[in-house]
């Protein structure tokens, strides 16, 4: 067993900054991070940070235009917070050494981004996530902050009262890939999530292998509500074979998108005859979707980005980046053809429910970075939110763990505010399969001190993993690819009722087939088949979780489409989805969407641009 | 021809006959049955494969190096051959993880992001250092050698254990370290656009230890920091923004007995970096620069 | 304290065939740097004869029967030592052009070209060497 | 966190005197090997021949520099590649002073050669 004040799960960009901020406040840290930090997927973010940090701009502006962009389902007090802070914070990344871009006068440099009335994202070339992160670990390292890494988080030490508002997290528990040893960590101040991305949910995804979406489902399944699970964002330009991204850029500099049959579809069939190419994200998602549906892809499957007319110097100048890209992961030479794209999982836009501060509805665990949902990005997330996200609610949940005073949180979490149940009636069973499974283990341990819900919940991890070794069954690859399949075909940017309800029954299949799944390396040095097989666990809560927000929003807001209705719903449907575990029987409610903000109410408007 | 049925098969159930014998505990009846399952497994996949590699004209030969302390049949290094179907644009990390989905789940390396930006799966590809998944199958020859990075520990099959190459760079004081920050709120300190350029490729690294792996000098002494480290010290000692006496110290560091000195200017770390930093040069530049340092005549 | 893993025979009997030049380049320059003080130790040894010549009379000197010509006469009579005269040729032309290019490496000049440098520096040593056999070997025979 | 390595050497001031040695020498060597075997040959040396060159004070002044360098050069050379190897402790000190005590025959036994020749130190 391990002690610290302060646990924080992941090493990204939330977790880094949660770390460093507990630190700040005096407590003793450890990072448990099943990657090593520098390996975390924050590193693969190109774009850059919003911040209002000129004269001319102002964080009221940035704020306005998050709530627009997320198609009012955001909580105006989490995206105060945010817009508030991230000067300060990107100003703080600054005095860490972050080598962002400069301008003539040496102040750093900012550009526009969708969405944005201003030019407020910062940035350090087209890879300010990577140079974000390693700047954050640098500070670790300088702080001497414990870092556990290719510890893989199996579960929370939570007990197991009724209620989960009433419920304690006491640590984790955690598996040493590299020696095999399975461990608690005790945190007496607080667990803090950062476990980022769950894109392996979906067969085609720019997110990292390792992005399973742990820490959400490990929450859920303590009894934490996830929150707006539905809303995923589907990126218009990821290469086929990867998912790797192609940045919006190409098309900035004018890139052109052609179907199989050589049409400028975008204009041809009429799906944006304004701005062609460059319409949102989620517009030209779809429309490159129809086409290959409606037979007109190529190989079925993808459609052409060509900017080869850009001219072989304008697109070294500007675009060389993308060229490598193509080059390496495609194999394609984007100067002389045009280079395959379709759309991919990008971005969650839901995740662990938190308020303002980080906190859960369990007592001393917090969450920060993508695996939360404090709700800043509502239906859709602006371009260049996510990354200030990190380090502004990272900060803010370290601190807090750390016990500094930060005033009563307005954002209400669990049912302590205002909720209603769903009234939607789901024809196929979910959550927990038969009887409970040490293969489907709940979070909750019966006893309520420290020590004995963690030693628990070790017992139970490690029973889990020898049976997992020892009996034999199916291997999980064929489970996790099959929920990806259905997945990517129904719940992706297109959703319709039959659709959704058919992934559930694969999902249902799914979890009976995880209940005879087993590791066939019986090996306790690095068994990634095992670390693998836990995911998957994780990744079938997640995909579930998910498919039952998206068949219980009729309405299309944001990066959610439905079918049945392919219009904004202010009347019924501005509150947020949320999941909750309930014991292995989930429960779909709603909590109103907070509009109110500090000294305005943003007023649900046309969402164009 | 495949390897991938262990040449100590037999030996391996004299063994667990052996300890059979000794404690016929029912873990051991169980773990010995599941290995021979295992095994026999193996062999049918391995048919399987040879069948579908005659069939197929497209499928790519992999020879795998595969090592694990931790199991019987595998503590003698061997290497086990794959079949893979070729698909454009495959890489190297592609074929791999296809191996492993379908044929052995047992086989280990590491990878996340599959866009050469994480540094997890650097490896040993048909004698050079590459990163997996920035490396086109079709670009190399035929059977694909793949084998953990050289000079390293190997922990299990590809993975091998990064923990010397973290504590030397962690060694350089890899901080942003300066006396003078700002004081006005939201006031930032300057840097010219010059020398963000001049720091650019420095700060790109990604921890992948390629270039370790590559450097003869590094192979044979242990404490040498190595061309990535060196580079990280370059990436602070040529920013701006930290001062002249923060310089002096980051020069002691790069100068100390296993520091810049040690470099022979080989090369092979710049040939083989997947972010195509110019390591022998940013070496190079810091010699010259304690050679001033400590000569103080121009 | 990491070692490197041994992996049989395959990895250290092929590894030098995925040497890059500038391996390459190290190596020929610390061969022969240590040829090159090997031999200056020797030459200054050969050399040394001319202590005891120095005392011999005016007329043994005149006639070229001292001990230090004598000696260098009969060696440069022997083939062999002329043959071994080529490659000192060889081995210092090549370390001084492979040191002319670590010099310049070292002036961060040409870090780009390195690997041709390299080829250019054998290609020279080859040429020099070859062009310079006659005058090494004239009057051995 | 990792050992520090924190023993200060004067890495660098022997590695520029390697670099600047090795100019003299690229000048001086290539005059040497020109001297002696292509206006001079090898094969036609004779004591009075090496005694008439080494009177003049500039050659011989020349040669005993370029003993001395070649001399450091070469020495200081194998040293580096020892210690770049991984010589260190106890062996190392003594091959240090190995080399040190051979150096120094050899430039002892270089310049009595060469005043052999120049029957003394060359005055003029
Ligand atoms: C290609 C791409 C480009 C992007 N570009 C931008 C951009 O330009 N601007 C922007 O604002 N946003 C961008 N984003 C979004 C943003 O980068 C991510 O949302 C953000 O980096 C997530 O950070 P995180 O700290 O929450 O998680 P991550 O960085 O993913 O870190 C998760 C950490 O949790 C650890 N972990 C996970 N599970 C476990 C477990 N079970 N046990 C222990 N540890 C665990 C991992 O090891 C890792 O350290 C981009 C995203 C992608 C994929
Ligand atoms: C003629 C011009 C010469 C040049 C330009 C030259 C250049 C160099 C340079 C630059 C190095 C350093 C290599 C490094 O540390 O990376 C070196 C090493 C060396 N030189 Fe020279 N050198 C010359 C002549 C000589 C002579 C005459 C000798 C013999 C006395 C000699 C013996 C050595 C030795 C032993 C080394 C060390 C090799 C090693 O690293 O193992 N060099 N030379
Ligand atoms: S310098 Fe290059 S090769 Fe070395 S660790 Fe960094 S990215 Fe990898
Ligand atoms: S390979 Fe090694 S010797 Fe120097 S140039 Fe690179 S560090
Ligand atoms: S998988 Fe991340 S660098 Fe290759």
């Amino acid at each position: 067993m391990y002690e610290h004040d302060v646990v924080v799960v992941g090493a990204g960009g939330a977790g880094l900054r949660a770390a460093i901020a507990a630190q700040e406040e005096g407590a003793d840290v450890a990072i448990v991070s099943k990657l090593h930090p520098v390996r975390s997927h924050t590193g693969a973010a190109e774009g850059g940070i919003n911040a209002a940090l000129r004269d001319a701009d102002s964080w009221q502006d940035h704020a306005y235009d998050t709530m627009k962009g997320s198609d009012y389902l955001a909580d105006a007090p989490a995206v105060e917070a945010l817009c508030q802070e991230s000067p300060e914070e990107v100003i703080q990344l600054e005095h860490w050494g972050m080598p962002f871009s400069r301008e003539e006068d040496g102040r750093v440099s900012q550009r526009p981004f969708g969405g944005l009335s201003f030019p407020r994202t910062t940035y350090a070339g087209a890879e300010t996530g990577h140079q974000m992160l390693h700047t954050m670990y640098e500070q670790v390292v300088k702080r001497g902050i414990t870092v556990y890494d290719e510890w893989h988080v199996m579960d929370l030490a939570v007990t197991d009262e009724e209620d989960p508002a009433d419920r304690t997290c006491h640590g984790v528990v955690a598996y040493d890939i590299q020696s095999g040893e399975i461990s608690g960590f005790r945190a007496s101040g607080g667990v803090i999530l950062a476990t980022g991305g769950m894109g392996q949910v979906f067969d085609h995804t720019t997110n990292a292998v390792a992005n399973t979406g742990d820490g959400v489902a490990m929450a859920y399944r303590a009894g934490v509500p996830m929150e707006d699970m539905e809303f995923i964002q589907f990126h218009p330009t990821t290469l086929p074979s990867t998912g790797v991204l192609i940045s919006e850029g190409v098309r900035g500099e004018g890139g052109i998108l052609y179907n199989d049959e050589g049409e400028r579809f975008m204009f041809e069939h009429g799906y944006a005859n304004n701005d062609g190419e460059l319409a949102s994200r989620d517009v030209v998602s779809r429309a490159e979707l129809t086409e290959v549906n409606e037979g007109r892809g190529i190989e079925d499957e993808y459609v052409h980005l060509d900017m080869r007319h850009l001219g072989e110097d304008r697109i070294l100048d500007r675009l060389e980046n993308i060229l490598h890209l193509a080059e390496d992961f495609e194999g394609a030479d984007g100067l002389t053809e045009p280079m395959p794209v379709k759309p991919g999982q990008h971005y969650a836009m839901g995740g662990i429910e938190t308020n303002e501060h980080g906190e859960t509805v369990v007592d001393g665990l917090y969450a920060a970075g993508e695996c939360a949902c404090a709700s800043v990005h509502g239906a859709n997330r602006l371009g260049g939110n996510a990354l200030p996200e990190l380090i502004v609610f990272g900060k803010r949940a370290g601190h807090h763990a750390a016990g500094k005073e930060m005033g009563e949180a307005e954002i209400p979490t669990g049912k302590s505010g205002e909720w209603e149940p769903a009234d939607y009636e789901f024809e196929v069973e979910v959550g927990e399969t038969g009887s409970r499974e040490p293969a489907a283990a709940d979070g909750g341990a019966v006893a309520t001190d420290a020590e004995s819900v963690l030693d628990a919940e070790v017992e139970r991890a490690r029973e889990f993993v020898e049976e997992l070794l020892s009996r034999k069954g199916r291997n999980h690859a064929e489970i996790r690819s099959k929920v990806q399949k259905t997945m990517t075909g129904n719940v992706n940017v297109f959703r319709e009722e039959p659709g959704l309800k058919e992934t559930l029954g694969d999902l249902r299949e799914a979890r009976e087939s995880y209940k005879d799944v087993a590791v066939s390396d019986p090996s306790r040095t690095f068994n990634t088949d095992l670390i693998h097989t836990i995911e998957t666990r994780n990744v079938l809560d997640i995909a579930e979780a998910l498919t039952m927000g998206a068949l219980a929003r009729r309405e299309f807001r944001g990066a959610h489409w439905r079918k049945e209705r392919q219009e904004r719903d202010d009347e019924n449907w501005l509150k947020h989805t949320l999941v909750s575990w309930n014991d292995g029987e989930p429960e779909l409610w709603y909590k109103p969407a907070i509009l109110e903000g500090e000294n305005k109410t943003y007023e649900p408007k046309v969402r164009s641009y | 021809m495949s390897t991938q049925i262990p040449k100590q098969t037999e030996k391996a159930e004299e063994t667990e006959a052996e300890t059979e014998a000794e404690t016929p505990s029912k873990g051991d009846e169980r773990r010995a049955e599941k290995r021979r399952r295992a095994d026999e497994k193996r062999r049918q996949r391995q048919a399987e494969e040879a069948e579908k590699a005659a069939a197929d004209e497209h499928t790519i030969e992999l020879r795998v190096f595969r090592y694990d302390p931790d199991v019987e049949g595998k503590q003698e290094p061997r290497f086990d051959t794959f079949h893979v179907p070729f698909e454009k644009g495959m890489t190297v990390l592609d074929a791999l993880m296809y191996a492993r989905d379908t044929y052995d789940s047992s086989l280990t390396f590491r990878h996340s992001c599959r866009q050469a930006i994480c540094g997890s799966d650097a490896m040993f590809v048909n004698g050079g250092q590459k990163l997996a998944c920035k490396t086109q199958i079709s670009e190399l020859d035929e059977p694909v050698r793949i084998e953990p990075l050289p000079h390293a520990e190997v922990t299990k099959d590809l993975v091998v254990d990064m923990e010397h190459f973290y504590d030397q760079m962690e060694a350089v004081e890899p901080y942003f370290q300066t006396n003078d920050v700002p004081d006005g709120e939201l006031e930032e300190q300057r840097q010219s656009r010059e020398n963000r350029e001049k720091v650019k490729m420095s700060t790109r690294c990604i921890w992948c230890g390629a270039c370790m792996s590559s450097c003869n000098i590094a192979a044979g002494d242990n404490e040498y920091l190595g061309p990535a480290a060196i580079n990280k010290a370059y990436r602070f000692a040529m920013d701006e923004r930290e001062g002249e006496d923060v310089k002096q110290k980051r020069l002691e560091i790069i100068e100390q007995e296993h520091g810049v000195w040690r470099c022979q200017t080989q090369f092979s770390c710049t040939e083989v970096c997947p972010k195509d930093i110019p390591l022998t040069e940013h070496i190079q530049e810091l010699k010259r620069e304690a050679v001033k340092n400590n000569l103080k005549f121009w | 304290m990491s070692q490197s893993y041994n992996r049989g025979l395959i990895e250290d009997f092929s590894r030098w065939r995925e040497f890059e030049a500038g391996m390459w380049a190290w190596i020929f320059h610390k061969f022969t740097g240590w040829v090159l003080i090997g031999y200056l130790f020797t030459h200054i040894a050969v050399l040394s004869t001319a202590i005891p010549a120095a005392g011999a009379e005016q007329a043994v000197l005149a006639a070229e029967a001292d001990i230090y010509t004598q000696t260098i006469v009969t060696l440069e009579e022997l083939l062999l030592v002329r043959v071994l005269e080529v490659g000192l040729l060889a081995v210092a032309v090549f370390h001084m052009l492979n040191g002319t290019r670590l010099l310049l490496v070292d002036l961060g000049i040409g870090l780009e070209s390195q690997d041709k440098s390299f080829y250019a520096s054998l290609i020279l040593t080859g040429a020099i060497t070859v062009a310079s056999v006659p005058t090494f070997i004239a009057g051995a025979f | 966190m990792a050992e520090r390595y924190s023993s200060f050497q004067q890495g660098g001031t022997m590695w520029f005197l390697q670099r600047v040695t090795a100019v003299f020498l690229l000048v001086v060597l290539a005059f040497h090997f020109f001297l002696l075997h292509f206006v001079n040959h090898a094969d036609e040396v004779s004591f009075l021949a090496s005694s008439a060159r080494m009177e003049t004070l500039s050659y011989y002044s020349l040669m005993v520099l370029f003993l001395f360098t070649a001399t450091f050069h070469g020495v200081n050379g194998v040293y580096n590649a020892l210690v770049n190897q991984g010589l260190s402790g106890t062996k190392r000190t003594v091959i240090k002073w190995t080399l040190i005590a051979a150096s120094a025959l050899l430039i002892v036994q270089g310049v009595r050669t060469a005043n052999a020749w120049a029957g003394g130190f060359p005055l003029f």
